[in-house]
This record gives C-alpha cells, structure tokens and sequence, in this order.
C-alpha cells in the first residue's frame, strides 16, 4: 500500500496534465479504482497537513499538484525574472540577422516565406538585433544587424565565431 | 575464435582492438603484436567476406599495427645515452585513453537518468504568465540552434537562390559592425585613421571591403573636399 | 520561519528549471542566502523521509523536484514515452566533451579512433553539447562543451561531480 502511494503520487506529479483516475488504473493494471480513489484522498490530506508550498487537488479532469493559492503572488515575482527563451520563429529570424547582416526586412521574410515583423519587433525589444541604418533605395528600408548581447548571449568572441554552413553539414556526414 | 560478434557492436577500430586483447587475456603493457595483427587482420577480412562496410579507420589501424610489427623485427639501433622506445608505446597509450573514456561514458549510462529512471514535474498548466518586461537574462543558448535553423532555413530554399554563407561574409559583417559603432559614437570618422588602425593585412582588406558594401547599402557617405584631400566617413542615416 | 519555507517550496515546484539561489534571494528580497540553503537542505530531507514519490535535488546549481528513480518504469508506461537512449557513440562521445572540454572535434575522433561527426550532432541536437567558440589557432577549428541540460540529464550538481577519470585500467579479466 506505502509503495502505490509514492507510485501514484509520482504519476500525478509527472504528467502532463491533470491524471485521471482512469489514466491511474489503466498504468497500474490490477489495482482497484476504489484503492486509487482512497489513496489519493489520502495523498491529499497529508499534502494538506503538511502545510507546504503546494497542495494535491481534484480539479475538472483529474488530479494535480499545485501552489498553495496564498503564495500566488510570490510565484508571479519569480515568473517576471524568469531568464528568456526564443521562439523557433524568432530563432530562425535571429538567424537570418546573425548570417545575412546587414539585412532589410524583405530579405528576411523572403527567405523565411512568411512576415517576420513580430518576430523582429521582439528580437529588437530584447536587443538581440539593433537598426543599423537606413539602406537608399526607394522606400528606404531599414538595415537590421546583431548586437553586442547577442555575442554575450551566445557566447561569441565576435561574428566570425559563428559556425559555418559547411562546418554544419560535415557534421552530418 | 568465433566471428559471431557482429562488426557493428564495434565503435571502432580500437573498440575492436580493446576487445581482441581482452579476449586473449592479453597485458596490455605487453601487446604481442603479431598475434594481435593476426586477428585483427582476420577481423576484417570476414567483415570484409560478409561484404560489410568497413570505415577507413579500420585500415589504417591495420597498417599501423603491421608497421609495428615490422619495426619489432628489425633491431632497432639504440643512441648512446637514448632509451630504446617501444614501438608500442603509442597505441597502448591511445588504448589506455580510450578505455578510460569508454568507462567513463559507462558511468555516465549508469547515473539516474532524466526522461528514463526520474521525471521533473510534467503539468505547468497552472502558471500564469510573467509579464514581458525588463527581462535581462536569458537561458543557456547555444550558436548550434542558430546554424540548425539557418540550415534548415537554406534546404528548404530553391537550388537556384542557395545562399552563400562563408567566413568572409562574416568577417565583412564584423568589420561593419565596428564602423557603426564608432560611427554612432564618435559622429564622423577619417578614412585613413579607419585604416591605420588595421595592423593586420587580412584586417585591413576587409575594412576597405566592408566600407564599400556600407557605401552600396548607403548605410555611410564619403565626403572629400579637394583632390588628395582627407577622406570623411559619415552615417548616412538621419535622424 | 515556517512561512519561508512553504514559500521557497512552491518557489521550487512551479519553477520549470532547477531555480537557483540566487533566483529565490532575487525573489525573497532580504532573505539571507544561508537561511535559503538551510531551508532548501531541510526540504531535501523531509521529502527524503516521506517517502514519496518525488525527491528534492540539487542539480545543475539549482534545486528542483524529481521523481523518485527507482519509479522510472511506471511513468514511462503512463506517458507512454520510450526512455531517453544514448547510443554507445553518443555516450563515448559525449563522455569525451564532459572530461576534455573545451574540446574540438579532431581531438575526439583521435581518442575514439573513428570519425565524430554523426554522434556530435546528435549530442548538439539534443542539447547535451554545445559550441563554445572557436579555438585561436590556424584553422580555427569550433570547440565543444557540455551545457546545463547536460547537468540536469545525467542528476549532476556540477561538472567538478563528474568522478574522475581512470588513469591505469587492468583491461585483463
């Protein structure tokens, strides 16, 4: 009994969404519903009395592990410093700025096939790219090119450390 | 012995090597090269027989250990005052450096491991989502990711319109980059002290490139105000 | 003191990476770094005794909650995953960055006796290794290292717990 505890409790705990007592069932063949009902009941009255940072819950579609709803406000304080991630549509644009610079907008949603104003609004507000002038030609587009954090955030000593297309592809071989 | 043992259990030539002198109880301070070679030469010949692919590497191994061999018959002639070095000495050191990492990697495999033996927390559902401001800090990223996406960006584009991404682009672009910053910060710049301060030829060659393309892009001007005279760069951009 | 606790517990758990020190002093504004360690070590311990079915860690210089190893088996069958593998290459390979690191890629087709390329870019796709830069010598061949991911994978709190590697290996027997 001690051991479906910690096995069920690691399954609620590891899934990707709220676990159904019908998901619980289905993975420990054998075991009665009735069990896995009075267990996790169980599970979250220890959690409960504990008085610890999170709690076990019954919510619409299963049960789930969550924060003690007292300490929302701490949880939000550590999400604003949360350390940044790109999207695969920003990384690709970064990508497009790092290897073709100086770059105009076009060029980039030529190659990328689709727009890539939010994308590059979003690299500018991080200031991984920056406005390196204004090329003259009618309409004057804007030159985009990498900054200086983007060889920090990279870890580059300058451009020319980025790798290659074909120090890329010899890794393929 | 047996050839049961498929070549591809092998990661390599001195995979197979490591396992010839383990089967063989063999010292391997004290490697009899010529039974080893034997093996090893038997080895290959029925990879070869079973028409498997043999990497290049396992031949080169091969005429490494044949020419041990043959240095071990001849009577090596010993300097005064030098040891004699074993010819040996080389590949027992390489076997000894691989067996090292190969049982560190072993370790490594036998170390609880993340998405096989434990499992971080699965449902982030509840979260709310932080607020987009004043982030400064960014995960660990990798140039890797940037060159995959580039890649990926570059097969997925037409033969005819492949682009050229080479060293000189690069550097071409480091060279820009330094000119606008001091552009933006010294407002104007002389074209001779742009290129006195290029100690390097190869430097040099790409900071003259790199003016032309920016007067191309019309990212700068260039003002002269009599013949011979001093050359001016400015920033083309207004505002 | 009570309060503290259950505030860097829930800190801990709605973190989706193992949150460092320095987060959690970043967050709790005035608390003493000391008095975080000390909280976080007696957490470790508690979950420890529960019993449970997940553990506290400290793993790439931070803290995060994992499941209890020897459960692997029962999770795999709810998500239905396949375990992570490493294929020997990958690992040798992997091995030889983790140990030799900065390295380049000639140096680990040398120790192997066999070409890198494949098992490198595997590695470089699934994040365990990346490339810190290029080494100042004529060629400037791309040099490789381990990342956090590497850390977190493999349960190491940093590389120096990484055992040492054998010098002299009796390979009879």
């Amino acid at each position: 009994m001690e051991h479906i505890k910690a096995i069920i409790e690691a399954l609620v705990f590891a899934s990707e969404s709220p676990l159904s007592i019908d998901r619980i069932a289905e993975t420990l063949e054998g075991i009665d519903r009735k069990e896995i009902v009075a267990v996790l009941s169980t599970l979250a009255e220890e959690h409960e009395a504990r008085g610890g940072g999170f709690l076990l819950k019954e919510v619409a579609q299963g049960f789930q592990f969550r924060t003690r709803p007292s300490l929302g406000s701490w949880i939000r304080r550590l999400k604003r410093s949360k350390p940044l991630t790109l999207t695969p549509a920003a990384l690709e644009t970064l990508a497009i700025v790092a290897y073709r610079q100086p770059v105009v907008k076009a060029e980039i949603d030529r190659i990328r096939g689709v727009d890539a104003g939010g994308p590059l609004k979003g690299l500018l507000e991080k200031k991984l790219v920056r406005i390196q002038g204004r090329k003259d030609v009618p309409g004057r587009p804007i030159i985009y090119g990498t900054t200086k954090k983007f060889l920090e955030v990279f870890t580059l000593k300058d451009l020319s450390e980025l790798p290659t297309l074909k120090e890329f592809k010899d890794l393929q071989g | 012995m047996g050839y049961e043992v498929k070549l591809d259990i092998f990661e390599g030539p001195l995979d197979l090597l490591l396992y010839l002198i383990r089967k063989n109880k063999i010292d391997i301070y004290d490697i009899p090269i010529s039974l080893i070679t034997e093996q090893y030469l038997q080895y290959l010949r029925v990879m070869k027989s079973l028409s498997l692919d043999l990497a290049g590497e396992y031949l080169v191994l091969a005429s490494t250990l044949v020419h041990i061999k043959s240095q071990m018959l001849l009577p090596s002639p010993v300097l005064e005052g030098e040891d004699e070095v074993d010819p040996r000495a080389e590949l027992v050191r390489q076997l000894i450096d691989y067996q090292a990492f190969k049982e560190a990697a072993a370790a490594l495999e036998g170390r609880p491991m993340l998405e096989r033996d434990l499992f971080t927390r699965g449902d982030h559902t509840e979260e709310m989502p932080g607020s987009e401001d004043d982030q400064e800090r960014f995960e660990e990223m990798s140039v890797f990711a940037l060159i995959e996406a580039f890649g990926r960006m570059v097969a997925r584009m037409d033969a005819s319109e492949k682009l050229q991404i080479d060293m000189e682009k690069i550097s071409l672009a480091d060279r820009i980059d330094e000119i606008m910053e001091r552009l933006a910060r010294e407002g104007s710049l002389s074209f001779d002290a742009l290129m006195e301060r290029q100690c390097d030829r190869r430097r040099l060659i790409y900071t003259f490139l790199a003016i032309l393309e920016m007067v191309r892009l019309r990212m700068i001007r260039i003002y002269q105000r009599k013949p011979f005279g001093a050359i001016r760069i400015v920033l083309a951009v207004e505002g």
